[in-house]
């Protein structure tokens, strides 16, 4: 009974505070059996030698995480995910932050249109664009090629050339992410004051001048929400391509950390290394973490 | 009763005190005005009433009972907000209604509350738009309305008509004053604005830094102030304070010295007090191209145009006076000797900043019934 | 605002040419849908088809219990959406109108699971859903996905955008949580939710990796996983097929998007993330 | 679009409350045993010809019942789910194993052999096994301790399919080269008459091809549980190909569904493809379009690996294991393995199907393109599979070489040599 009222104490819990809590206990649940657990399980098994059905697991320590950071193979990944990062960006996040301020900005005619076309492929699974898009971008035999013979041009062999199906994956994502980044930043675009875009154009401010210097720094807290949107979820889209279409070949050119630690636990079942590996994945997306509860979550607060 | 009352009442967030040990008592049925420079608590007071806040310390009484941990929807208290806090998907009729609806008011009821309320405050016609159709003045009886049609004991306003422009206030003030003249509830309104409250208020709770500075009439607060902040607070240009160096019934600025009357050296000698500050109010200083046998010789600065008058700033010895006149013949530079109205002077004890009073001889009959309901912090 | 007249034609022709890349794909599905895949395979640029013919779409309805897969996909779909929308909320509420102890922990925690890759979770998820017996059945894939952290970002900072005066005034009216929840907060983040709700639905409805492992007879399938039944790397994919299968699976949130587009866009516009 | 939105939650709502039903394995309400068939037949690839059969074995049988399960992406597909299952803790009755996955499966899953399960509770059959099969087909389902770990189902070999248009075209010999020296040869004519491809390897997720191309020549992969496929010979053949791909750009290094396009559109004239291809390759090039018998090597004999799957009892208890064989003993019979080669393409494993009438014969004379599949037969050789928990790894490091000598960054003789060396030291841990 005391230690009840102590621990209602501490909680500061009053009949109102409880409510709160009640209402995020569905939350909680949810995410303590299907995302905690399973992450400090993760974990665990980083330590462990095992192949996911031996009943045994084998105690190895930080051998796993020794054996990953040491194989050349995890930087060429390292290397391949920030090609992607790099290149799901610039698609992703550069180039819609650009149309959405030409559509709001520049083009008076047939916005709607425009917009309406642009976010339609969102709403398409990206099996469906893989298996089309080897299809259609077959070098030999597909329509693209055959169009590009007719004036000349031959497509490179991207199923199986280092750096091009990198390339080619992450624009087979970009169909399905542009559009669902475009209409976000095109709404925060569209919610800063026409009053100071019209007087920066009173002033006779080049349009580049405008994008960098108040609607850049303006939408600045969605622009970040899209960038680490990207980098989180992009990279988690382009799975779906690379199991498709190239199991993360040739040699691993397509591989990236997502894919590799699936690779790891469902090909080659070494499930410590897999777990590793996510390990340092999550590592790395801590940092943006960072940035995102710096920037994002005040930034927009205070947007408001 | 349906009076407030506050019994040391503290209101704290971590470390920094909003307000500071509030005692006061707002009486059944008048209009009492909060006000004070942003931020001196007097928002923090009002939600306190509204219990939209916690009081940190002390008690707060309403209608005679302890309030501290009664919920705001228990209070019976009708609020209208400074933005309006309008539902912006309810149309002016749901907006109004809302309240009485979820407190299941038999229909009719609702209506013939709904009726007089709409026919009162103008908003006939209007009772399908949304919020955002309307105009600030429009919104603003929205939210009157609203209010209004609670019928609750308590009215509170948080500047309530800040938004509005100076002609939609003086109307909207009229409006109030007819809500409260047919429902006399007790009505706490919030201002930074003092003409709206000079106008407006029964009385003027006058706060700064979380303390209550002085709580009278409009007419005591203007001509009686309690203290130093209230002097300079009330009145536009400000109440002009100067130092008054070791007085001996005189006014001692630099070489030049002003000889207090007799009335206001007796009653200086029966406070016993020594350290002054003098007070004068711009519009209570005679202005003279001729010197005046007991006044001072300053020099012009220069003169603000107030329309009806002149606000002209002198230099006396290096400090800044303020007077009125409806003279505009006064130029930069020009010497200019002046006289303070020696029946209207303030003075206040140096330390304190509190007023020492007035001679007898100034009070009059409404003043002395008024002294003990005077509240000096 | 004026605008050279070059520059707004450049722009015009390059938001073409994009909207052409995004947009052919889906019409070449089409078309391939209602080709005979010996000619899909010879005449590979006839998006209109030669000799269209309905035989795509009969073979896929004779392999496949179609409408059963579809109200599977449906089911997962909408039941996931609507537990989402409905946690997401609740929660929101919680984070934005009540302050208790260890609400900003809280919120760092729920909000950090966008972080966490799906490949973390996916072992010990399917461990989980198997030991609850629900391999091979729905519940199981919609299971771990009754809430979303984005959804909770989201309509959090909706909810953050709504004057607190308003939800004042309520509670001076005497109003429950439930009562301002359902007539106040609710209204006013509408567009957040919904535009959170059409995600969700079309996430949950395209999704892949998950219901993979999770289903295993044809009869329990989604949309996206009818489609692998027509690939195969050592019997051939029958493209056509499969197209069929794509326009299909495609049927619905493009059926959604087009009636809807207008409000569609003008809700995620007006929510936006802000 | 409110009243939409509501109608999805009511519906939503509704849907949920309706009380799930999931029925795990086990009995169903007519007493019969239920067991679960794992399978990898895609409907490109047999699956309705699954279907067909576990339909007609419920109707005919009275005490079991089959449900069965397809397993998207190939036996590594089907290896990835029976994994994640058996971490479960459950497990199917029957599954189809890869020839590849022969010993990884048996050194961790829990299997009982099936003429275990038939001594226990069918001494009818005892003999059906070494009746119906050559002894060399059954041994392929052995792994490399000799155990039989189940009883092989589907075989595929590799053939060559040419377009024979574009051989004429280019004035080449219309029955295709005999020689895979001759396929060379073949390919540089036809690119330089015809300008188009000549030649394309197929390159799925296994080192099957890859094994028959260099076997033929000599080499060996696997000797006595080691990797020896760097010899001279296995080099040989390796830079054959690659020289195809890189010296002479003659033959197409590019995915297996690609390839596969690429030959039936026209722009390939011979691929190098499993037989069962065979349906999609017949029924969509509109060329003239032959199979041929795996080419040799001069003066050399053909050696096949054979491809295709294995059926195991993976059955958890004696009723399901039981039921498992009923089940298996239906698919072996005459009837069910006609219909299983009509299907899928496949060559059946049991020797007296091709001539019997009730069986293949008929079919095989009209379906000129299978003869050579089966015909090969003979030179039929086991999968190899590497032994031991590394075995994977050692396949992964395969492939992974295939695209490196292919694109370029390594040569033949010095990848072969490491990856072997490396692949011993795997198995040597």
């Amino acid at each position: 009974m005391s230690a009840l009222a102590a621990v209602r104490k501490t909680l500061h819990l009053n009949r109102e505070n409880a409510i709160g809590y009640g209402l995020l206990i569905p939350s909680i649940i949810i995410f303590a059996v299907f995302t905690f657990w399973p992450f400090l399980y993760t974990v665990y098994l980083s330590f462990f030698d095992w192949n996911m059905i031996s009943p045994e697991k084998e105690f190895v320590g930080i051998r796993n995480y020794m054996e990953v950071l040491g194989d050349p193979r995890t930087y060429q990944i390292f290397g391949n995910t920030f090609l992607y990062i790099v290149i799901l960006l610039a698609i992703n996040c550069v180039v819609p932050y650009i149309f959405a301020f030409v559509i709001d900005i520049v083009l008076k005619r047939w916005n709607g249109f425009y917009k309406s076309a642009l976010f339609l492929p969102a709403f398409i699974s990206l099996v469906v664009g893989s298996i089309l898009f080897t299809w259609i971008l077959n070098p030999v035999s597909g329509p693209l090629a055959i169009v590009f013979g007719w004036i000349g041009l031959e497509i490179p062999n991207w199923t199986k050339s280092e750096g091009w199906v990198i390339l080619v994956l992450s624009l087979i994502t970009s169909w399905k992410v542009f559009g669902y980044n475009f209409i976000l930043l095109y709404a925060s675009i569209n919610g800063i004051s026409r009053e100071i875009i019209e007087s920066a154009r009173l002033d006779n401010v080049p349009l580049w001048r405008i994008f960098f210097q108040i609607i850049l720094p303006m939408s600045s807290a969605t622009g970040i929400y899209v960038f680490i949107l990207t980098i989180v979820q992009s990279l988690q889209y382009v799975f779906t391509p690379v199991k498709v279409v190239t199991q993360g070949g040739p040699d691993y050119a397509s591989s990236n950390l997502i894919y590799h630690a699936y690779h790891e636990a469902f090909v080659v079942y070494r499930t410590g290394h897999s777990a590793t590996l996510s390990i340092i994945t999550m590592a790395l997306f801590l940092i943006l973490l960072f940035l995102y509860f710096k920037f994002v979550d005040r930034g927009i607060y205070y947007e408001n | 009763m349906k009076e407030i009352k506050f019994e040391h009442v503290k209101k704290s967030y971590g470390d920094t005190e909003v307000v500071k040990d509030l005692n006061f008592t707002i009486k059944e049925g008048e209009r009492l005005i909060l006000l004070g420079p942003s931020g001196c608590g007097k928002s923090t007071t009002l939600r306190m009433i509204a219990g939209l806040e916690d009081i940190t310390e002390g008690s707060l009484y309403m209608n005679g009972k302890k309030m501290n941990d009664v919920p705001s929807g228990k209070r019976n208290v009708a609020m209208v907000f400074q933005n309006y806090a309008l539902y912006p998907h309810m149309t002016v009729k749901q907006n109004i209604i809302y309240g009485l609806r979820v407190r299941k008011l038999f229909k009719k009821d609702i209506q013939s509350r709904l009726d007089s309320v709409l026919d009162m405050l103008q908003l006939r016609g209007l009772e399908d738009r949304l919020p955002k159709d309307l105009s600030g003045g429009q919104r603003q009886r929205v939210a009157l309305a609203r209010a209004t049609v609670k019928r609750s004991d308590f009215f509170l306003l948080d500047e309530p008509l800040s938004n509005l422009d100076a002609q939609l206030r003086v109307s909207a003030r009229k409006e109030l004053l007819k809500i409260h003249e047919m429902f006399k509830q007790t009505m706490v309104y919030v201002t930074h604005d003092q003409i709206e409250a000079m106008t407006f208020a029964d009385r003027i709770a006058l706060m700064y830094d979380g303390e209550l500075q002085m709580l009278d009439t409009p007419t005591n607060v203007y001509h009686r102030p309690a203290n130093v902040f209230t002097a300079k607070f009330i009145g536009t240009p400000p109440t002009n304070i100067l130092e008054m160096d070791d007085h001996n019934g005189f006014v001692t600025i630099g070489e030049q010295s002003l000889e207090l009357n007799d009335m206001w050296r007796k009653h200086i000698a029966e406070r016993k007090t020594q350290n002054l500050l003098f007070g004068i109010r711009p519009e209570h200083i005679e202005l003279s191209t001729t010197p005046f046998s007991n006044g001072f010789q300053g020099k012009v600065k220069y003169i603000e145009n107030q329309g009806n008058s002149y606000s002209v700033y002198m230099d006396l010895e290096g400090k800044e006076v303020v007077a009125l006149s409806e003279n505009k013949h006064w130029h930069k530079g020009d010497i200019v000797y002046f006289r303070p109205m020696m029946e209207r002077i303030h003075l206040f004890e140096k330390e304190t900043g509190d007023s020492i009073g007035y001679p007898e001889e100034l009070l009059d009959e409404n003043d002395k019934n008024k002294e003990e309901s005077r509240v000096l912090v | 605002m004026k605008i050279n007249r070059t520059v707004e034609i450049t722009w015009h022709v390059i938001f073409m040419a994009t909207v052409i890349v995004l947009v052919f794909p889906i019409i070449y599905a089409v078309g391939m849908s209602f080709t005979p895949l010996e000619d899909a395979y010879n005449n590979v640029l006839n998006i209109i088809p030669l000799h269209p013919t309905l035989e795509n779409y009969i073979t896929f309805f004779d392999t496949l219990p179609v409408v059963k897969v579809t109200m599977n996909t449906f089911i997962i779909a909408s039941v996931a959406t609507v537990f989402k929308v409905l946690t997401s909320f609740l929660a929101a509420y919680a984070f934005v109108y009540f302050q208790f102890k260890g609400k900003e922990v809280l919120y760092f925690l729920l909000i950090s699971t966008i972080f966490i890759p799906f490949t973390v979770t996916m072992i010990p998820n399917y461990l989980i859903v198997s030991d609850l017996g629900l391999l091979d059945s729905v519940w199981g894939v919609i299971l771990p996905q009754l809430a979303d952290a984005i959804g909770i970002f989201l309509i959090t900072q909706s909810m953050r955008s709504i004057p607190i005066s308003l939800i004042e005034v309520a509670r001076l009216d005497n109003l429950g949580h439930g009562r301002i929840m359902k007539d106040i907060v609710l209204p006013l983040v509408r567009p957040a939710i919904t535009s959170v709700g059409i995600w969700f639905f079309i996430s949950s409805w395209n999704e892949f990796v998950w219901p993979v492992l999770i289903l295993k007879t044809t009869e329990n399938y989604t949309l996206p996983l009818a489609l692998q039944m027509y690939i195969s790397s050592e019997g051939g994919t029958n493209f056509t097929v499969a197209m069929a299968v794509s326009v299909i699976t495609m049927i619905i949130p493009l059926l959604l998007y087009l009636t809807f587009q207008k409000y569609i866009i003008g809700t995620f516009t007006s929510s936006g993330i802000k | 679009m409110k009243r939409f939105l509501q109608t999805i939650c009511f519906i939503a709502l509704m849907l949920f409350l309706v009380a799930c039903n999931s029925e795990a394995a086990g009995t169903t309400e007519d007493g019969k045993t239920k067991i679960e068939y794992w399978h990898v037949n895609a409907e490109t690839q047999g699956g309705q010809t699954v279907k067909q059969l576990v339909e007609d074995f419920n109707a005919q049988s009275e005490t079991v019942e089959v449900v069965a399960k397809y397993n998207p992406d190939m036996y590594k597909g089907l290896m990835q789910n029976l994994q994640a299952e058996a971490a479960a803790g459950n497990a199917p009755a029957v599954v189809q194993v890869g020839w590849s996955f022969l010993n990884y499966f048996s050194d961790n899953f829990s299997y009982v052999s099936p003429q275990t399960v038939i001594e226990q509770h069918f001494p009818e059959d005892e003999t059906f096994l070494q009746d119906k099969f050559l002894p060399n087909v059954l041994d392929l389902a052995k792994n490399s301790d000799g155990e039989q770990v189940g009883i092989p189902y589907s075989l595929s070999s590799p053939v060559l399919y040419i377009n024979r248009d574009i051989l004429r075209e280019a004035g080449l010999d219309e029955n295709g080269p005999q020689t895979w020296e001759e396929v060379k040869e073949f390919s540089k004519v036809i690119k330089e008459e015809t300008g188009k491809y000549g030649f394309y390897f197929q390159e799925p997720a296994d080192n099957w091809a890859t094994q028959a191309l260099l076997e033929s020549n000599g080499a060996q992969f696997i000797t006595d549980g080691k990797a020896t496929f760097a010899s001279e010979e296995g080099i040989e053949a390796y830079e054959l190909l690659a020289d195809m791909v890189l010296e002479d750009e003659t033959a197409l290094h590019i995915g297996w569904d690609q390839g596969v396009q690429s030959f039936i559109d026209g722009s390939v004239a011979m691929a190098y493809t499993t037989i069962a291809q065979r349906s999609n390759i017949q029924d969509n090039a509109q060329f003239d379009v032959a199979a041929v018998k795996s080419p040799a090597w001069e003066g050399k004999d053909v050696k096949l690996p054979a491809g295709g799957a294995m059926l195991t009892i993976t059955a958890p208890n004696e009723k399901e294991q039981k039921a498992a064989w009923e089940f298996m003993r239906y698919l072996y019979s005459i009837e069910s393995m006609a219909e299983w080669t009509k299907g899928t393409g496949y060559v059946p494993p049991r020797n007296d199907v091709a001539d019997a009438e009730n069986g293949l014969k008929t079919y095989l004379e009209e379906n000129e393109m299978m003869t050579a599949a089966v015909e090969q037969m003979d030179g039929v050789v086991p999968w190899a599979s590497f032994p031991g928990d590394a075995g994977l790894e050692a396949e992964q490091l395969l492939l992974d070489l295939r695209d490196q000598i292919l694109g370029g960054s390594i040569s033949v003789e010095e990848g072969l040599t490491s990856i072997e060396d490396k692949i011993n030291e795997l198995l040597n841990d």
